[in-house]
């Protein structure tokens, strides 16, 4: 029996890891989701900042056009999205894939940014606004000294906890032939023809990062706690 | 100076300012007095457009603020501004809070903002605090330093919103020392307060505000002295 | 919430992975199938494909139809059990007949040695090539040693995954079908695509901007239908009938009515 | 101009829609698509409920068991997760495909259930654990006459909006070829090489349900908060 | 009835309960004093287990609770609690909150059951308040449903853990009416309470708590007339 079990075990790592170096194959997929994840979530809070604020503002138009896109995206999966973006928007722009998969992840996960950043916006104190602009900075001025700073340290555990997310919506990259970490795993099965150990290393993969995550945001969470 | 004709204010269907009609002479201490909800932190609010007047005008050196409200940010620096509950910025130190608006809006330079700050922080008696987070000062000297942070944008007007009413007793006599000084110096103040010690020492005149509209005025010693409507007595009675 | 160190969570994983590897070996010991008999039992036949490659298997509304999909049926019928189909990822297919999900494959699916060691191949029934598919104006690549260095587009696992893998500096594109790929390539985004001839010619048609190179990557192969190992009694059905449609040219005929007369 | 439009429209109409009655395609893969949002749903409540109680009771070993199943499902992506549990777990067991994808859907679901119902469990007033106990009633009839029913109150628009969320997740259901909303969209697309039509059709199908219940949302919370 | 014997009770490092020791006759009225924090309310609660004892006995006719942990739902039954918040349940009636324990704990038919709630709901006088939710009734309603709620299950003794406090002065009548009712008709009660008055007219027999023990006990004649220890005059003066 427990050779049985080493036998099944060594094979599996055998053919999914080492034979013509497979484990590249992890590492590079990685790679991929990684760079993709963190492109994504630098658009996305850019996207977010700004749509945040477009919804926070009194101009009707800005309103509309925020709460439509935060609407849209939320209300669609995010492969549809990608496909969308991917095939159909961008699709003849000649871009770089990453850039373009960043671009599509960073417009969806910029939707959840906004509500976060208005969440936090919404959450400083009212007299913070209002001493800014009693001193006689601009509203925007008042926004980029004043407000988003402290809205900033509000929300940055909830943005950690959304980067955890993109991280895992950027599993379906294979969608647009992106050879991300679960592509990886798609391509190591038709190597090795293996149904659950490639699966399986992927999730034990990003099982392992995102649990840094969580506990780099529960620390980030009491040592900002601690600071007020 | 500043000059309040017919001001009206609206929230939605509830009328706050009823006609307020006053004028604020340059170097004039004005204290304001009233019943909680009359309407005082209103009227000083719009002073400041931080509250925008349903009807009327408010002139200040002569400009009217309801034509210009596209030079507010500008008009705003005339006017300083000292709120019950200090809003300082949590995430600035005292220096920084100090400096901001002369950086940010007059485009003073860092280092004679800076100097301008410590200066500033010696008047109100806080040299020692000006590395120091907002959070790690006692309510006076919050209030001390929301003074100095207003009168780095070297105000013709402070307007003051019950400056002491958020402190604990101790407390309230260090700030109330500031005003007083900064009164002699020829600041000209309006102050919405419930010191009505501070009103009668300082006051060059004192308004008593009842349901949105200013009831009866005059100098302290007419005021308290020999209030001629029935509220005002009443209110004094209750206050005195 | 208590305090959770990189520790921990090491710790944590460690005991997932554990866990794991239990229920791992577990499947690594799971039982035998025994088809027929299950085939017999439920009076059904699963049938596992990629409907994405034409003119062998493609939608038609909720149907799948095509040459593979006629072979099929006739399968099915020759057992007189009613036919189930199983449309999914191409690079699935394999471990879904080695894990009992399926119990044929018919996929245009190429006979090859790696797969031989996992299934078991049936008879032969068309022979076909790869084929490289590039823009019509593309002067650059003219064969497939202008290959080099390029970026490829192919289906996920597909004979022309494993011959572009082994063009000298390409960047591969794995889609999960030739025709997202075909897409791309319009868009710009590919240089070429390495697909099996029939669906190129398909996919040619459908997009005029296209064109099929004369020069082939790879030799010729052949297309075989799957089973499980030791299923050699399925596979023996199957063998009849691809004898049996070989014989009286039922193949040809549907090679040409799939390739030409749909659309 | 306008001829040029309603030219490409109608027969962007024609061939996504009409030609071989392809709306069928669409409107079955909606059907899956609800169907398995429905039945993982269900499945997820049931998991989750289970879960929360296992999470909430002093037993150390059913404590570790829900923290590491919510840990798991919470740190992997879902396409992972169903490709797991339908390639993997359930390898052979010729179970219909939509039921193991309502499974695997329900698997993961339960994960962000558990924590919704745990927090709602948890905000119910101790006194009234209390009253419970000291009328007699057992650990867990307290949980079910008394607990659970206010925290289900609690929680059924946070239900609501994690309905919502598991309707766009299935989306990738298509990865174990269940022919459900968005692969209809692929399938179309393989017929009529039209890039951008079918899928800007399955993202507005999806938008029109979610904006239906986000609405219905919207109105629960209000008469939730009414009946307090 | 009831016995205690050196009951402690920590939590954590703080030692609540230093030992108790006690013993309540059938039909007795105890009623326990002390100032806040001296572990009145963690006193009571361990009577019924809702907190456990750290070290100490107690015997319920005889049965010891801390042996009997298992059997504790049928142990508890002989024990009602009305607790300072009502505790009712918001989402049932009335009638459901007083029907749920005999329904689903002691199995009685539901017809039955709703006789008795009836029944018990005329003696609390709230007989028309039967379908209405607890956020309909006032405190002293509440207070009273939530006395008829523990009397369901035929208690043999009821611990009342302030029972008044929560309670607008105008409403602490009706709850102490339907108390001393139940004390005339010989329930066994212990009751932690600041209403001196009701201790005096109801107890049997007051202690007076202290830091985690009984500092002192006797009639209410011999402890609110004549306290022998000064800590228990010191706290009387403060409350009497
Ligand atoms: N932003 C607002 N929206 C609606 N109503 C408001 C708003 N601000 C003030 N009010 C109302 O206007 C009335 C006057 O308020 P105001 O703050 O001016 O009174 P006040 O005299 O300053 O009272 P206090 O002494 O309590 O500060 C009150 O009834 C208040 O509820
Ligand atoms: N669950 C608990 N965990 C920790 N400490 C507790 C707990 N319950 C009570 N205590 C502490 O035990 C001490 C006694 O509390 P207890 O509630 O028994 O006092 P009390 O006499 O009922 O006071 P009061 O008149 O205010 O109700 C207090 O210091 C309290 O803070
Ligand atoms: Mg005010
Ligand atoms: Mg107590």
């Amino acid at each position: 029996m427990l050779e049985g079990v080493y036998r099944v075990l060594s094979d599996a790592i055998y053919f999914n890891l080492i034979r013509e170096d497979r484990y590249m194959l992890f590492v590079n997929g990685l790679k991929v989701s990684i760079q993709l994840t963190v492109f994504a979530a630098i658009i996305g809070v850019i996207i977010g900042l700004l749509m945040a604020i477009a919804k926070l503002t009194n101009n009707k138009i800005l309103n509309r056009i925020a709460t439509a896109y935060t609407d849209v995206i939320r209300g669609t999966p995010s492969v549809v999205q990608l496909i969308v973006i991917y095939y159909a928007i961008l699709g003849s722009s000649q871009l770089p894939k990453l850039l373009v998969a960043s671009l599509a992840f960073g417009i969806n996960s910029g939707a959840y940014v906004t509500e976060l950043i208005r969440a936090g916006i919404q959450a400083v104190d009212k007299g913070q606004m209002e001493a800014a602009r009693s001193l006689g900075l601009s509203y925007s001025q008042a926004m980029r000294y004043v407000i988003v700073p402290q809205a900033i340290k509000n929300i940055l555990p909830a943005l950690v906890s959304e980067f955890i997310v993109l991280l895992k919506e950027t599993a379906v990259a294979g969608y647009i032939a992106l050879d991300d970490l679960t592509r990886a795993g798609t391509i190591v099965r038709g190597r090795t023809f293996d149904p659950y150990t490639p699966f399986i290393l992927v999730a034990l993969i990003y099982l392992y990062i995102t649990s840094m995550l969580t506990a780099f945001m529960g620390r980030l969470e009491r040592r900002l706690r601690q600071s007020d | 100076m500043i000059k309040v004709v017919d001001l009206h204010k609206s929230f939605g269907d509830l009328e706050v300012l009823k006609g307020i009609n006053t004028e604020i002479r340059k170097g004039e201490v004005v204290c304001v007095i009233g019943a909680s909800g009359s309407g005082k932190s209103t009227f000083l609010r719009c002073l400041n457009l931080l509250e925008e007047p349903t009807k009327g005008e408010i002139y200040i050196d002569g400009i009217s603020l309801m034509e210009h409200k596209k030079d507010i940010n500008k008009l705003r620096q005339k006017v300083g501004m000292v709120f019950q509950q200090f809003n300082l910025f949590p995430h600035m130190t005292v220096l920084e809070n100090i400096m901001l608006a002369p950086v940010k809006v007059k485009k003073m330079p860092e280092e004679e903002a800076r100097r301008k700050a410590i200066e500033l922080l010696r008047k109100v008696g806080l040299s020692d605090k000006d590395n120091v987070y907002p959070s790690q000062l006692s309510g006076g000297q919050k209030q001390r330093v929301a003074i100095a942070r207003a009168l780095a944008m070297d105000p013709e007007v402070m307007l003051f919103d019950e400056p002491t009413s958020a402190l604990d007793p101790e407390m309230v006599g260090e700030v109330l020392a500031v005003m007083k000084q900064l009164a002699m110096e020829g600041m000209t103040m309006v102050v919405v307060t419930h010191e009505m010690g501070f009103a009668r020492e300082v006051g060059d005149r004192i308004l008593f505000m009842d349901e949105g509209v200013i009831l009866e005025e005059g100098t302290p010693e007419e005021l308290f002295g020999n209030p001629k409507k029935e509220r005002t007595r009443a209110f004094l009675s209750k206050v005195l | 919430e208590k305090e959770i160190g990189g520790d921990v969570i090491m710790k944590r994983v460690l005991i997932y992975i554990l866990a794991l590897v239990v229920v791992l070996s577990f499947m690594g010991c799971s039982t035998k199938i025994d088809t027929m008999k299950r085939i017999k039992e439920t009076k059904k036949i699963i049938w596992g494909t990629n409907a994405a490659f034409p003119p062998f298997e493609m939608r038609q509304g909720d149907e799948v139809i095509g040459i593979d999909a006629e072979i099929a049926k006739r399968i099915a019928d020759k057992l007189g059990v009613e036919l189930v189909v199983e449309d999914m990822e191409f690079d699935a297919l394999l471990p879904a007949l080695v894990s009992g999900k399926i119990d044929f494959i018919a996929a245009g699916y190429t006979v090859d040695p790696d797969r031989a060691e996992q299934v078991l191949f049936t008879d032969t029934y068309f022979t076909a090539v790869q084929v490289i598919i590039v823009m019509k104006d593309n002067q650059e690549i003219k064969g497939p040693e202008d290959l080099k260095g390029k970026k490829i587009g192919v289906q996920n696992a597909t004979t022309g995954d494993l011959v572009a893998s082994k063009i000298e500096g390409a960047e591969v594109k794995r889609y999960n079908n030739g025709m997202e790929a075909v897409m791309d390539l319009k868009n710009g985004n590919i240089d070429a695509v390495i697909i099996d001839d029939l669906p190129a010619r398909m996919l040619a048609e459908k997009n005029p901007e296209v064109k099929i190179l004369e020069e082939k990557p790879s030799e010729e192969e052949e297309y075989a239908l799957a089973v499980r190992k030791g299923d050699t009694e399925l596979q023996k059905v199957i063998n009849e009938v691809l004898a049996e449609m070989k014989k009286n040219g039922e193949i040809e005929e549907l090679v040409k009515k799939y390739s030409l007369g749909e659309q």
